[in-house]
C-alpha cells in the first residue's frame, strides 16, 4: 500500500503534539502519565515510519533499527508507568490526592 | 632547599603548627608566629641585602616545573614554580618581611579572643605576599594574588569593627571582580603567547598585535587600580581600613595596596610598553585627581582611622603618577615611594590602633591634648604625620619630590595640579594631629591614658629609624633598584622611538616641547 | 665650585652642634617627664600623673578672654622644677656658641682669601640619585652666606642665652631647647646648603620648628591653630617653590645654586629661556612670600607672636622670615634676568611693607606692633630686591635683625617683668621699674624708627636711594616707602611712650613689675651696641673712604655679580651726590618729625587712641585688623575648601561613586528576588518552560541552516 | 484509521473522567496497531496490543481503582476547566510550535533521501519479521537488552521500595499503614 | 549466538572497556541477593565498597589505554571514557557514604535496595558516557532515572521527599519523550542511530527533519545537565530528596549527561553533529544559566536549595565550554575542562552535601540562621563547609579555581571574550552567598537552634575527608589530574 511515509511521520508529529498538549493541560497525575505514554507512542511511530522508509530507501533491505527502538521504547513505557503509578500510590498516601497542583509545596 | 622557596612557605608552615596548638595556648601561638614571622624577616632581609643591585636580572631565582595547561592547537603551556628577585621587588620583599613581626607584635594589643585563627591568617597572609611579590609565572602570580584576598577577608570579618560585615563583602568582592577581569586577561596573553613565564612574556607580549595588547593591558590595569586604589575605584578602601583591626589596616596599607602599584609596574608597564604609552596620560590624570580628591575626602573626615586612609588614597595618587610619568625621576620615585608609604601609613595606623585600644573610639573630637599625656606617643605620631606629609629629612619627601619632579617632567601642567597635594596634604593631617595631640585635656577619660609601654615603642622603632633613614640616605635603597627600573624604561624608550618612526609629526612628547606648548597657551 | 685650597670637611659641624645639641635635649625633655612619672601607669579614669602643675588654675588671668592674651597664662601654669632638664639650657647655648666661632673662623679663612676665594666648601653627601641627575649637598660658605651664618648663629646665640631666663620654670624647658636647637640646625642647613634642595631642606625644616614653637604652648589651643595657619601657609608657598625648582632642573639640569647662578647669563640666549626663567622666578617668589610673610600670604606671622617671645625674636624677627631674601638674593640672576619680574617683586615688598606699617599704627599688644613691624621691615628688603640692590637688602636685613631682636626681647622683658601683660594700654611708665630693659628698648626704637646715624637709619634710607635712582615707576614706590618710613616712626615712638612714659595703668598694688635678671639683660646690651653700630657695615658712597663706605656692598660683590651685571646691561643708573644728601636730609627730618609726633601724642597716655578710635571708628577697626584680610581669606578660602571637601565625600563618594558600587549589589539582590517567581513549583509551568525553549532551539536551527 | 487515533488521543486529553480517559488511550493504541500492521510492521503490531493494551493499560486501570478515583464524574463530559487554566494557551501554543515543526520537518524528510524507486517493495514478512529481530536483538544490540534486563529488575526493586505498604510501628504519615 | 557476536564480546579490548560496566551490574545483582538471603545482610557495606573497588580498579586500568575496544559501536572504549567512570564512581561512593546512618526509621530497612539502586544508577551512568548509539543512551539514560526517581521518593514517609521524587519522574519522563521523539526525527532524517552513522550521514545532518530532531535531544540532554530553563526542577528536587541522593544526583547525573554530550561534540577534532548555529544559542544559554543560577542562590536561606541553584551556575559554566566547542583551537579542550571541573565539581558538592547531611542531624533543615557561629560549635566542620564554598566561589589554590580557569580559557581560546567576562562577573556574584555562608559561620554569633547534639557520622566523615583532600590535591598538584585527563 501506498501511504508515504511522510504522512505517518506528520501523525506522529500530531499525536506527540497531543501528548504535550495534555501533559500542559491536565492536572491528574495519572493522565499526565497517559500523556507521556501518548508521546512515547509518537516517537514509536516515527520510529517506524522512518524504518519503512529507509527500507523503501535502500531497495526493499529492511532497516531493524527503527523496530528494535520501538520494542525497547514500548519496554521502557513498561517501566515508567510501573515506577510512575508507584509514586502516584506513595503520592496519595501521603496526601490523598493525585492533582498536580497540589504537588507545589517545594517552590522558590 | 633553596632560600626564596623557604621564605615563601615558611610561614605557611608556621601556620600548620599554630594550627596544631590547642585553642587556649594563646601564648604559645604567638610565640610560634613571632618566631616564625622572625626568621621569616631574618631570610627576607638577608636574600635583599645578598641582591646586587647593578644587575637588571632576575636572582636567586627557583624554577620547578608545575604543571601545564591547554594552550589552543595542542600545545601545552608549561606552567612553573618560579620565583625570583629583581629590583623592582626587592624593596616589597624587605618591607613585607620586616612588617611580619611588627603587626604580629602590634596584634598583642588588640587581639583577644580567637588569637589562634588570627595568627593562622597572619601568617598565611605573609606566604601570599611574599609570593605575589615574588612570583615570576604568571599563573603562579595570579594565584598568590587571590590567595592573598581570604585571609584578610577573615581579619576583616571576624575581628573587624561595627560595620565589619559590610566592609568584608565589599572588599572582597571589589576586588575579586577586578581580579576575575584580569584572569580573562592572563588567559588570552597565555594563549597568544604560549608561555606563563614572565621573563619570557616581557619579550614575547610587546610582540603581539597591539590591539590585543591594549586590550589585555586594561584587563591587567583594571585589577590594579582597584587594588591600589585608584580613584574612581576607591570606595572600598576607607571602609575596610575604618572596619579593620590595626594589624589588618597595616598590612592592607603597608603591604597589599603596594600589590596593586607593583602589579602596575610589573606588568602593565612591563609587558606592555605600547598601551603603557598610550595609557600614560590617563594614568596620570587619574593619579592626580586621586591625590586632590583624596586629600579631600580626607579633609572632610571625623574618624581618623578613615582619615587616614582616604590620605592613602592620597599618597597612592603620587605613585600611580610617578610610575606613568614613566621616566626614571618618576618611576624611582614611585618605587621608593611605595616602601614609604607602606612605612608611614602603617605606622600612623599603629599609633591609631594604640589609642583606639586605649579609649576605643576613632572619633577625633573624643581626643584633644593627649601630647600631654602621652608625650612619647606624640612624638611617634609627630614622626609618622610628619613623615607622611612629606617633610624633607624624612622618608616621604624624597618618594614624592622625585615622583613630582618625574610628572613634571612628563606633564608640567598634571605636576602642578599634584603639588597642591603638598598642601593638602599638610592641611588635613595637621588638623588631625591638632584635634587628637593639641589643646586642652577636655575629656576627662583621657586624663587617665598611659603612654605607649616599651612593646608598642619597641615595635615602631624599626619603622622609625627606617623613615629617617630613607629621608637622609634614599640611594641605599634606590641603588638596588636603578638597574631593573632603567631596564624597563629602556624598553619604553624603545617603544617611544618605534612611535616616533610611524608617525613623525607626532614626536616623542618631551618636556621642552610640552613646556613651550605651555607658553602658548 | 671646589674650593681650591684645604678641604673644609669640618664646615658640617657648623650645622651638626645644633642638631646634637637639640638630640641632648630632646632626651633630657623626656628624662625630666620620667622623673616626674609622666610614664608611670595610671590608674585609669581621672589618675593625673605628675603633670601637677597644670592644676592650679589659670590665675588671675583667668577672668580675661582677650584674645591676644590667651597666650599669656606661661609661667602661672608651668611653674614647676625643671630637673635635669635644666641642663638644656647651657648645652643649647654652648652648641650655638660652637657654631658661632666656627662660622667665625670659616669666615675668617674666607676673608684671608680674598677676591679669588669665592667660597669654602665642605665635603659632598650625595643625597637623591634621581636617574637624571644627582642631587649633592654640601656645606658652602662664600660671602653672602658668610653674612647670613654670622647673624644667625651670634644673634641665636644670644637669644638662646636669653631664653634661658624667660623659659624658666616652663614644664617643656628642655623640650624648648630642643626645638630652638633645632630651628637653627634648619636654619644653617638653609643658608650653608650648596643645592636648592638642600636649600629646601632648612626651609621646611624651620617651618616645621615655627610650627612646633608657634604651638609650644598647646595646651590653650589657640596656639596650636597659630602653629598649623603658620605652615599651611608656608606649605603653599613651599609648592609653587618645588614647581619653581623643578623648572629650574628643566633649564639647567641642575640644582647646584653657585652652578645656576653661573649658568642663567649664558642661558638667557635660547628662545623660550627668559618666559621659562620669569616663570621660575615668579614660582620661588612665591615661595619668598609664604616664608618671609610678604602680601598675600602674611597673615601668619601675627598670629605667630603665639609662641614664647624668644621664639618671635629669633624665627619671626632675625632669622627664618628672611630666608625668602637670601633666596632671592642667592639666585640673584634668575630673578635680575627679568625687569618685570623685579617690579612686581618691589611692588609685593612695598604694599606689604604699608599695609603691615598702618596696622601696626593702631595695634594694642606690644608684639603685634612688632610683627607687624616686622612684616613691614621685610616689605622693605623686598623693596630692595626688586629695585635690584641686592646688597641693600641684606644689608637691612642684617641691622633688622639686630634691632627687631631687641626690640622682641625687649618687649620680652617687659612681658616677663608684667607678669605676662601684652596690652599697652594696661603698661605705662615701666621705665622706672626696668631702667635696662628701657633703655635698650630706647635704642632699638631709635634704630628701627631710622633715626640719623643708627643703623636702620642706614640701610632704609639706602634703600629709598636705591629705589629712587631705578626712576620711572619706581619714583611712586619710592614714594610710599617714605610714607612707611614716615608710619614706622610713628608707631614706634608710640609703642615707647605708651610702654614706658606716662602714667601707671595697672594696679600697683597687685604687683610691681620688676627688672629681669642678667641673664635676659646682657643679651639685650649687647644688641643695643650692635644696632647702634650696626650702620657701619655699609655707610653711603658720599660717606668719605675712611668709613669704608658701602663695605658690605663689595664684600658680597662676587655672588652679586652676575645678576648686577644683568641689571646693569639695562642701563645703570648712579645717583648724584646732592640726590644723596638731599634724600639722606629727607630720611632724618621725616623720621624725626614723626618719631616726636608719635611720641608726643601718647606720652600723655591712652587717651590720643582713643580720642583716635572715636574720630574714626572704621578705619580703626579696618586697620586693626590688618584691612581684613584674615577674616577674607577664612571667607572666600578656608570655607569654601570646607564646603568642598563636604560636598566631595558626602555627594560625589558617598552618594554617586559608593552609591553605584552598592548599588550594583542591590540590583543583584532584586533580580535574584524576581527569579523566585519562576520557579512556583509548578510541574506544569516547568514543562511548559521545557516544551517552549525547546521549541524555539529547533525553530533557530530550522532557521539558521 | 490516522484519523481514529488522533481522535481518541484528543479524548485522552480532553475526557474529564480517567476512566475515559484510558479507554480513549486504549482505543488510539489499538489504531496505531493497526497503522503498523498496515505499514508492514507485524511483530510490533502484535508487541503493541500485548504490552500496551495488555499490560500497560490494565496497570492505569488498577491503580485507578486501587485509589478509587473513578468517582461519579459523567463519562462522555470534555473537562473545560483545564482552558481556563494559566498557562493553558500558551501550552496550546507551544505544542502547536512543536507540530508544526515536526509536520514541517517530516514533509521535507524525502528530500535529504535518496529517491525511492517506485518499484522498490516491503520484504515479504514484514520490515520486523521475527528473524532479522531476533539476530540484531542478540548481535547488534546485544548489550542495551542485556542492561534493560538489569533495568528491569532495578524496576522491580523501585517499585517494591516506594509502593510497599510501611513495616514497623513508627511509619511516616501513610494513609494506607 | 553466532561467531561474530563471541568475537564481539570476547575480544579483550571490548571486555576492560566493559569491565567497569558489568562489574557494577554484577555487584547490584549480588546485593540483591545478600539481602534476600538470611544471615548475608551484614555483608552490604563490603559488598558495595567491593563493587566500587573492583570497578574502580578496572577503570583505573583502562586509564590511558587508546580509545577503541566496543561492541557494535554501541558502547564505545574513548579516552575519556575511565576517567568519566571515575568521576561517576566517586559520586556514588560520596552518595552512599554518607546515606550510612542518614536514614532513621523504616526507611533504614530498605538500605540495601538504596545500595543497589545507586549501583544500578551508577550502571547507567557508565553507559551513557560510553554509548555509541542513541538506543544505548536512551537505555543508559533510564537506567540511571528510573533508581535516581525511586531515590529522590526514597523517604516515602515525608512528603516533599514525595513530591521530589513524582516533579522528577513526571519531568523525566517528558524529557524522555522529547528525546525519543527526536532521535526518531534524526533516525529518519539520517536513517543511522549511531553517533558514527550520523557524522558520515553529511548533508542529512542539515535537514530540519535532523535539525529539529537534534534540538529535542539537546533539550532532554540540558533537562538531565539542568541549564536554563530546563533547570526549573532542580532545587525543587534537591531540596525535597533525601540529601545523600541529591549528593549523587547534584553530581553524577550532571556528569553522564555532559560526558554524552561531549561525545555528540565529537571528541579530538571530529567536527560536532549540531549545527554551527547551535554554538550561539548553547553560548547565551550558557551565560543566561549562570546568571539566573547565581542570582537565584544569592536569595535562598535553605543550603540545599543555595546549593542546588549554585549547581545551576556551575552546569551553565560548563555550558560555556560545550558551547566554545565549536570554534576551540584545542582539541578535546572542552572534553578536558569539564572533566576537570566535574573531577572538582563532585568532590567539593559532594562533601558540601555531605557536610549539611551531617548537619541536618541537629535536627531541621540546615539554613543560613541555623549555622550561625557554627565556627565555635564546631570548627572542623565549618572549617570544611568554608573551604567548599571557597572551592565552589574557584578561589586559588583550590580544585574549583582550575576547572574555572580550563573552562574560561575554551571560551577565550574560541573567540567569546565578552561571554567569558559576563561569566567571570557572574561568578562574583556567585562568592557573594558563598560568603554569605562563611560570613554566618564565623562572623556572627552562634545561633543555639541545634535541638539535638550533632550526630556522630562515620560515614559522612569519611567522605568530607575525602572530598576536602582531593579538593585541596585538585588545587595545588593540577598535574596530577591533569595528566589522568590529557
Amino acid at each position: 500500500m501506498s501511504v508515504p511515509s511522510e504522512h505517518l511521520l506528520v501523525l506522529a508529529a500530531i499525536l506527540f503534539g497531543i501528548g504535550v498538549a495534555g501533559f500542559f493541560l491536565r492536572r491528574n497525575v495519572i493522565i499526565v502519565l497517559m500523556c507521556i505514554e501518548l508521546m512515547l507512542n509518537a516517537a514509536n511511530l516515527s520510529f517506524l515510519a522512518a524504518s519503512r522508509m529507509h527500507t523503501l530507501a535502500n531497495g526493499g533491505q529492511p532497516d531493524t533499527q527503527g523496530p528494535i527502538f520501538a520494542i525497547f521504547i514500548i519496554v521502557v513505557a513498561a517501566i515508567e508507568a510501573a515506577v510512575g503509578l508507584a509514586l502516584v500510590i506513595a503520592l496519595y498516601r501521603n496526601k490523598q490526592t493525585v492533582s498536580l497542583d497540589e504537588v507545589a509545596d517545594l517552590k522558590n | 632547599m633553596d632560600s626564596l622557596t623557604l621564605l615563601v612557605f615558611l610561614p605557611l608552615l608556621g601556620a600548620l603548627l599554630v594550627a596544631l596548638t590547642p585553642k587556649s595556648a594563646t601564648g604559645a601561638q604567638r610565640a610560634i608566629t613571632l618566631l616564625t614571622m622572625l626568621v621569616t624577616m631574618v631570610l627576607g632581609l638577608q636574600v635583599c641585602l645578598d641582591f646586587n643591585g647593578a644587575s637588571a636580572a632576575m636572582q636567586h631565582l627557583v624554577d620547578v616545573p608545575w604543571f601545564s595547561l591547554p594552550g589552543g592547537s595542542g600545545v601545552d603551556i608549561p606552567v612553573h614554580f618560579k620565583l625570583g628577585l629583581d629590583g623592582i621587588s626587592v624593596l616589597m620583599v624587605a618591607l613585607t618581611a620586616l612588617l611580619g613581626p611588627i603587626i604580629v607584635l602590634s596584634t598583642w594589643g588588640h587581639i583577644h579572643e580567637r588569637v589562634k585563627e588570627f595568627m593562622v591568617w597572619l601568617l598565611v597572609m605573609q606566604t601570599g605576599m611574599l609570593g605575589v611579590f615574588l612570583a615570576l609565572d604568571l599563573v603562579l602570580f595570579y594565584v598568590f594574588w587571590e590567595v592573598t584576598l581570604v585571609p584578610l577577608y577573615f581579619m576583616l570579618g571576624i575581628w573587624g569593627g561595627e560595620r565589619r560585615l559590610y566592609a568584608t563583602i565589599k572588599f572582597f568582592l571589589y576586588t575579586l571582580a577586578g581580579s576575575l577581569v584580569m584572569m580573562i586577561g592572563v588567559i588570552l596573553l597565555l594563549y597568544q603567547t604560549k608561555t606563563a613565564d614572565i621573563e619570557a612574556l616581557m619579550n614575547l607580549a610587546p610582540t603581539l598585535d597591539s590591539t590585543r595588547q591594549t586590550w589585555i593591558f586594561w584587563s591587567f590595569a583594571l585589577a590594579f587600580m582597584i587594588k591600589v586604589p585608584v580613584m574612581p575605584f576607591h570606595t572600598w578602601l576607607p571602609d575596610a581600613h575604618t572596619q579593620a583591626p590595626t594589624s589588618g589596616s597595616v598590612i592592607l596599607a603597608g603591604v597589599l595596596l603596594k600589590m596593586g602599584t607593583y602589579g602596575l609596574l610589573r606588568f602593565c608597564i612591563g609587558m606592555f610598553p605600547g598601551p603603557a604609552l598610550d595609557a600614560a596620560p590617563i594614568m596620570m590624570v587619574l593619579g592626580a585627581l586621586g591625590i586632590v580628591y583624596g586629600a579631600f575626602l580626607a579633609m572632610a573626615q571625623h574618624d581618623i582611622k578613615r582619615l587616614i586612609a582616604c590620605s592613602s588614597v592620597s599618597h597612592l595618587g603620587y605613585v600611580v603618577l610617578g610610575l606613568f610619568a614613566l621616566n626614571q625621576a618618576g618611576v624611582r620615585g614611585s618605587v621608593l615611594q611605595m616602601v614609604n608609604h607602606g612605612l608611614s601609613t602603617g605606622l600612623l595606623f599603629l599609633l591609631v590602633g594604640m589609642i583606639y585600644e586605649r579609649r576605643h573610639t576613632r572619633m577625633l573630637d573624643q581626643y584633644g591634648g593627649i601630647a600631654k599625656v602621652m608625650p612619647l606617643y606624640a612624638l611617634f605620631f609627630g614622626i609618622a604625620v610628619f613623615s607622611s606629609v612629606g617633610l624633607p629629612g624624612l622618608n616621604g619627601f624624597v618618594g614624592e619630590y622625585m615622583i613630582l619632579l618625574g610628572s613634571f617632567q612628563a606633564s608640567p601642567w598634571i605636576a602642578a595640579v599634584s603639588v597642591t597635594g603638598v598642601i593638602f596634604g599638610a592641611v588635613y593631617l595637621l588638623m588631625a594631629t591638632r584635634k587628637l595631640l593639641f589643646g586642652p585635656l577636655t575629656h576627662a577619660e583621657n586624663k587617665g591614658l598611659n603612654d605607649i609601654n616599651w612593646r608598642e615603642a619597641g615595635l615602631m622603632l624599626p619603622i622609625v629609624v627606617l623613615c629617617f633613614w630613607i629621608g637622609v640616605a634614599p640611594n641605599v635603597f634606590l641603588s638596588r633598584t636603578d638597574a631593573s627600573v632603567d631596564q624597563l624604561l629602556s624598553r619604553i624608550d624603545a617603544q617611544r622611538a618605534k612611535v616616533a618612526l610611524v608617525e613623525p609629526h607626532s614626536s616623542v612628547p618631551s618636556t621642552a616641547a610640552t613646556i613651550r606648548a605651555g607658553e602658548t597657551r | 665650585m671646589q674650593s681650591p685650597q684645604g678641604d673644609y670637611g669640618w664646615l658640617w659641624w657648623i650645622p651638626a652642634l645644633p642638631l646634637l645639641g637639640s638630640a641632648v635635649c630632646a632626651l633630657l625633655h623626656f628624662l625630666t617627664l620620667r622623673s616626674r612619672g609622666v610614664f608611670a601607669p595610671k590608674a585609669g579614669g581621672h589618675g593625673h600623673g605628675g603633670h601637677g602643675g597644670h592644676d592650679h588654675g589659670h590665675g588671675k588671668h583667668g577672668h580675661d578672654d582677650h584674645a591676644h592674651d590667651d597666650h599669656a597664662h606661661d609661667d602661672h601654669e608651668h611653674s614647676v622644677p625643671a630637673g635635669i632638664g635644666a641642663l638644656a639650657h647651657p648645652i643649647a647655648a654652648l652648641a650655638m656658641l660652637g657654631a658661632f666661632i666656627l662660622s667665625i673662623l670659616a669666615v675668617k679663612d674666607l676673608a684671608a682669601g680674598g677676591e679669588q676665594l669665592t667660597s669654602i666648601e665642605s665635603s659632598v653627601w650625595h643625597w637623591i640619585d634621581t636617574g637624571a641627575f644627582n642631587i649633592d649637598i654640601s656645606i658652602v660658605i662664600d660671602r653672602l652666606s658668610a653674612v647670613m651664618v654670622l647673624v644667625v648663629t651670634g644673634v641665636g646665640f644670644l637669644i638662646h642665652v636669653y631664653a634661658g631666663g624667660y623659659m624658666k620654670g616652663d614644664a617643656g624647658f628642655a623640650k624648648f631647647f630642643c626645638y630652638l636647637n633645632l630651628f637653627v640646625f634648619s636654619m644653617l642647613m638653609l643658608i650653608l646648603s650648596s643645592s636648592l634642595l638642600g636649600l629646601f631642606v632648612g626651609w621646611e625644616g624651620v617651618g616645621l620648628c615655627s610650627y612646633l614653637l608657634i604651638g609650644f604652648w598647646y595646651e590653650k589651643g589657640w596656639p596650636a591653630e597659630a602653629g598649623q595657619k603658620a605652615f599651611v601657609m608656608n606649605r603653599i608657598g613651599d609648592a609653587s617653590f618645588l614647581i619653581g625648582s623643578f623648572l629650574l632642573v628643566h633649564l639647567f639640569g641642575t640644582l647646584d645654586l653657585s652652578d645656576i647662578a653661573a649658568a642663567v647669563q649664558g642661558k638667557l640666549g635660547e628662545d623660550g629661556v627668559s618666559f621659562q626663567l620669569l616663570l621660575a622666578g615668579l614660582l620661588l617668589f612665591g615661595g619668598a612670600c609664604g616664608k618671609s610673610a610678604q602680601l598675600p600670604l602674611f597673615t601668619w606671622l601675627p598670629d605667630a607672636m603665639a609662641g614664647p617671645t624668644p621664639v618671635s625674636a629669633l624665627i619671626h624677627a632675625a632669622t627664618m622670615v628672611t630666608a625668602g631674601i637670601y633666596l632671592v638674593v642667592r639666585l640673584n640672576p634668575v630673578f635680575a634676568a627679568s625687569p618685570e619680574l623685579m617690579l612686581v617683586i618691589g611692588i609685593v615688598g612695598v604694599l606689604t611693607a604699608f599695609v603691615a606699617g598702618s596696622t601696626a599704627l593702631v595695634q594694642r599688644d606690644i608684639k603685634k606692633v612688632l610683627a607687624y613691624s616686622t612684616v613691614s621691615q621685610l616689605g622693605y628688603m623686598f623693596l630692595a630686591l626688586g629695585s635690584g640692590a641686592f646688597a641693600s637688602a641684606i644689608f637691612h636685613l642684617a641691622t633688622h635683625a639686630f634691632f627687631k631682636a631687641l626690640l622682641f626681647l625687649g618687649a620680652g622683658s617687659v612681658i616677663h617683668g608684667m607678669h605676662h601683660e601684652q596690652d599697652m594700654h594696661r603698661m605705662g611708665n615701666l621705665r622706672k621699674y626696668m631702667p635696662q630693659t628701657f633703655l635698650t628698648f630706647l635704642v632699638g626704637s631709635a634704630a628701627l624708627s631710622g633715626l640719623p646715624l643708627l643703623s636702620g637709619f642706614f640701610s632704609k634710607d639706602e634703600i629709598l636711594a636705591h629705589t629712587f635712582a631705578n626712576g620711572g615707576v619706581y619714583y611712586v614706590l619710592w614714594g610710599i616707602g617714605l610714607l612707611t618710613a614716615m608710619m614706622t616712626a610713628f608707631y614706634t615712638w608710640r609703642m615707647v611712650a605708651l610702654t614706658f612714659f606716662g602714667p601707671e595703668r595697672f594696679d600697683t598694688k597687685k604687683f610691681q613689675p620688676h627688672e629681669s635678671p642678667a641673664v635676659m639683660t646682657i643679651p639685650l646690651i649687647i644688641l643695643a651696641v650692635l644696632s647702634v653700630i650696626g650702620g657701619a657695615l655699609s655707610f653711603p658712597p658720599v660717606f668719605p673712604a675712611i668709613f669704608h663706605p658701602e663695605f658690605l656692598h663689595h664684600w658680597l660683590h662676587p655672588v652679586l655679580q652676575p645678576g648686577e651685571e644683568l641689571i646693569a646691561a639695562r642701563g645703570a643708573h648712579a645717583l648724584s651726590h646732592t640726590t644723596e644728601w638731599a634724600l639722606l636730609g629727607l630720611g632724618s627730618v621725616v623720621a624725626l618729625a614723626l618719631a616726636h609726633a608719635g611720641f608726643r601724642k601718647h606720652m600723655a597716655g591712652i587717651a590720643a587712641d582713643e580720642a583716635t578710635a572715636a574720630r574714626s571708628p572704621v578705619r580703626t577697626a579696618f586697620l586693626s585688623m590688618a584691612w581684613g584680610l584674615d577674616a577674607a581669606y577664612q571667607k572666600l578660602i578656608v570655607g569654601p575648601v570646607r564646603l568642598v571637601a563636604l560636598m566631595i565625600s558626602a555627594v560625589i563618594d558617598g552618594t554617586f561613586i559608593d552609591g553605584f558600587v552598592n548599588g550594583a549589589g542591590e540590583v543583584a539582590l532584586s533580580f535574584g528576588s524576581r527569579m523566585r517567581a519562576m520557579t512556583s513549583g509548578n510541574i506544569a509551568a516547568y514543562g511548559l518552560w521545557m516544551g517552549a525553549i525547546t521549541a524555539l532551539i529547533a525553530l533557530i536551527f530550522v532557521w539558521q541552516r | 484509521m490516522a484519523g481514529l487515533a488522533v481522535a481518541a488521543a484528543l479524548c485522552v486529553v480532553l475526557a474529564r473522567n480517567p476512566i475515559a480517559s484510558i479507554l480513549a488511550l486504549l482505543a488510539s493504541f489499538f489504531a496505531l496497531a493497526t497503522i503498523y500492521l498496515l505499514a508492514g510492521f507485524q511483530m510490533l503490531a502484535a508487541a503493541q496490543i500485548l504490552v500496551y493494551a495488555g499490560a500497560i493499560m490494565v496497570l492505569f486501570l488498577f491503580v485507578i481503582m486501587l485509589l478509587n478515583l473513578a468517582d461519579e464524574k459523567p463519562m462522555a463530559r470534555v473537562d473545560t476547566a483545564m482552558f481556563l487554566r494559566r498557562n493553558a494557551v500558551t501550552g496550546m501554543l507551544v505544542a502547536g510550535a512543536l507540530v508544526g515543526i515536526g509536520a514541517f520537518a517530516a514533509l521535507q524528510a524525502s528530500g535529504a533521501l535518496p529517491a525511492i524507486d517506485p518499484n522498490a517493495k516491503l520484504p515479504e514478512g514484514g520490515i520486523d519479521s521475527i528473524q532479522n529481530l531476533g539476530e540484531a536483538m542478540f548481535s547488534r544490540w546485544l548489550l542495551p537488552f542485556e542492561v534493560i534486563s538489569v533495568l528491569l529488575l532495578a524496576t522491580a526493586v523501585a517499585v517494591v521500595v516506594l509502593a510497599k505498604r510501611n513495616r514497623g510501628p513508627q511509619a511516616g504519615g501513610g494513609k494506607g499503614s | 549466538m553466532n561467531k561474530q557476536v563471541l568475537e564481539q564480546m570476547l575480544n579483550p579490548a571490548a571486555l576492560a572497556a566493559l569491565s567497569p560496566l558489568f562489574t557494577l551490574c554484577g555487584g547490584a545483582m549480588l546485593l540483591l541477593l545478600a539481602d534476600i538471603l538470611p544471615g548475608l545482610a551484614k555483608l552490604r557495606s563490603a559488598l558495595f565498597l567491593a563493587t566500587i573497588a573492583v570497578a574502580g580498579w578496572f577503570a583505573w586500568d583502562n586509564l590511558g589505554a587508546p580509545a577503541g575496544g566496543h561492541i557494535f559501536g554501541s558502547f564505545q572504549h574513548s579516552t575519556a571514557l575511565s576517567n568519566w567512570t571515575l568521576v561517576f564512581l566517586a559520586s556514588a561512593l560520596i552518595g552512599w557514604a554518607v546515606a550510612q546512618c542518614y536514614y532513621q526509621s523504616e526507611e533504614a530497612n530498605f538500605l540495601a535496595e538504596h545500595d543497589v539502586l545507586i549501583l544500578v544508577a551508577t550502571a547507567g551512568m557508565v553507559l551513557m558516557a560510553g554509548a555509541g548509539d542513541l538506543l544505548t543512551f536512551f537505555v543508559g539514560l533510564e537506567t540511571l532515572s528510573v533508581p535516581l526517581y525511586t531515590l529522590s521518593g526514597f523517604r516515602r514517609a515525608r512528603r516533599e521527599s514525595v513530591e521530589a521524587g513524582l516533579k522528577y519522574f513526571v519531568l523525566g519522563a517528558f524529557a524522555a519523550g522529547m528525546f525519543l521523539y527526536g532521535a526518531a526525527l534524526v533516525y529518519a532524517a539520517t536513517g543511522t542511530i549511531t553517533i558514527e552513522g550520523m557524522r558520515a550521514a553529511g548533508a542529512a545532518l542539515s535537514s530540519p527533519l535532523a535539525l529539529a530532531g537534534f534540538a529535542l535531544i539537546a533539550g532532554s540532554l540540558f533537562f538531565k545537565i539542568s541549564v536554563f530553563p530546563f533547570h526549573l526542577w532542580v532545587p525543587d528536587v534537591y531540596q525535597g530528596a533525601p540529601t545523600p541522593v541529591t549528593a549523587f544526583m547534584a553530581t553524577g547525573t550532571k556528569a553522564a549527561a555532559f560526558a554524552f554530550l561531549l561525545s555528540m561534540m565529537g571528541s579530538a577534532g571530529s567536527k560536532p553533529l549540531l549545527p554551527e548555529s547551535a554554538a550561539l544559542v548553547f553560548a547565551w544559554i550558557a551565560v543566561i544559566t549562570m546568571g539566573v543560577g547565581n542570582l537565584g542562590a544569592l536569595v535562598q536561606s535553605d543550603l540545599k536549595r543555595m546549593l542546588a541553584y549554585s549547581g545551576i551556575a556551575h552546569a551553565g559554566t560548563m555550558l560555556l565550554a560545550i558551547a566554545s566547542g565549536w570554534h576551540d583551537t584545542q582539541p578535546g579542550g572542552a572534553q578536558n575542562a569539564i572533566l576537570y571541573y566535574m573531577g572538582a565539581y563532585v568532590f567539593t558538592a559532594g562533601g558540601a552535601f555531605g557536610l549539611i547531611a551531617w548537619l541536618e542531624s541537629e535536627g531541621g533543615p540546615v539554613t543560613m540562621d541555623s549555622i550561625k557561629g557554627l565556627a565555635q560549635r564546631r570548627p572542623m566542620i565549618a572549617a570544611a563547609l568554608a573551604l567548599f564554598m571557597l572551592s565552589l566561589g574557584g578561589m586559588p589554590p583550590l580544585g574549583g579555581f582550575w576547572g574555572k580557569y580550563l573552562v574560561f580559557s575554551c571560551a577565550v581560546r574560541a573567540d567569546m571574550i565578552p561571554l567569558a567576562v559576563i561569566g567571570v562577573l557572574m561568578s562574583v556574584i556567585a562568592l557573594g552567598y558563598y560568603l554569605r555562608v562563611i560570613i554566618n559561620m564565623y562572623m556572627q554569633p552562634s545561633a543555639a537552634t541545634s535541638q539535638h547534639p550533632l550526630a556522630a557520622r562515620k560515614g559522612s566523615m569519611l567522605a568530607v575527608g575525602i572530598c576536602s583532600l582531593m579538593v585541596l590535591v585538585l588545587g595545588v598538584m593540577p598535574r596530577w589530574f591533569l595528566d589522568l585527563i590529557g
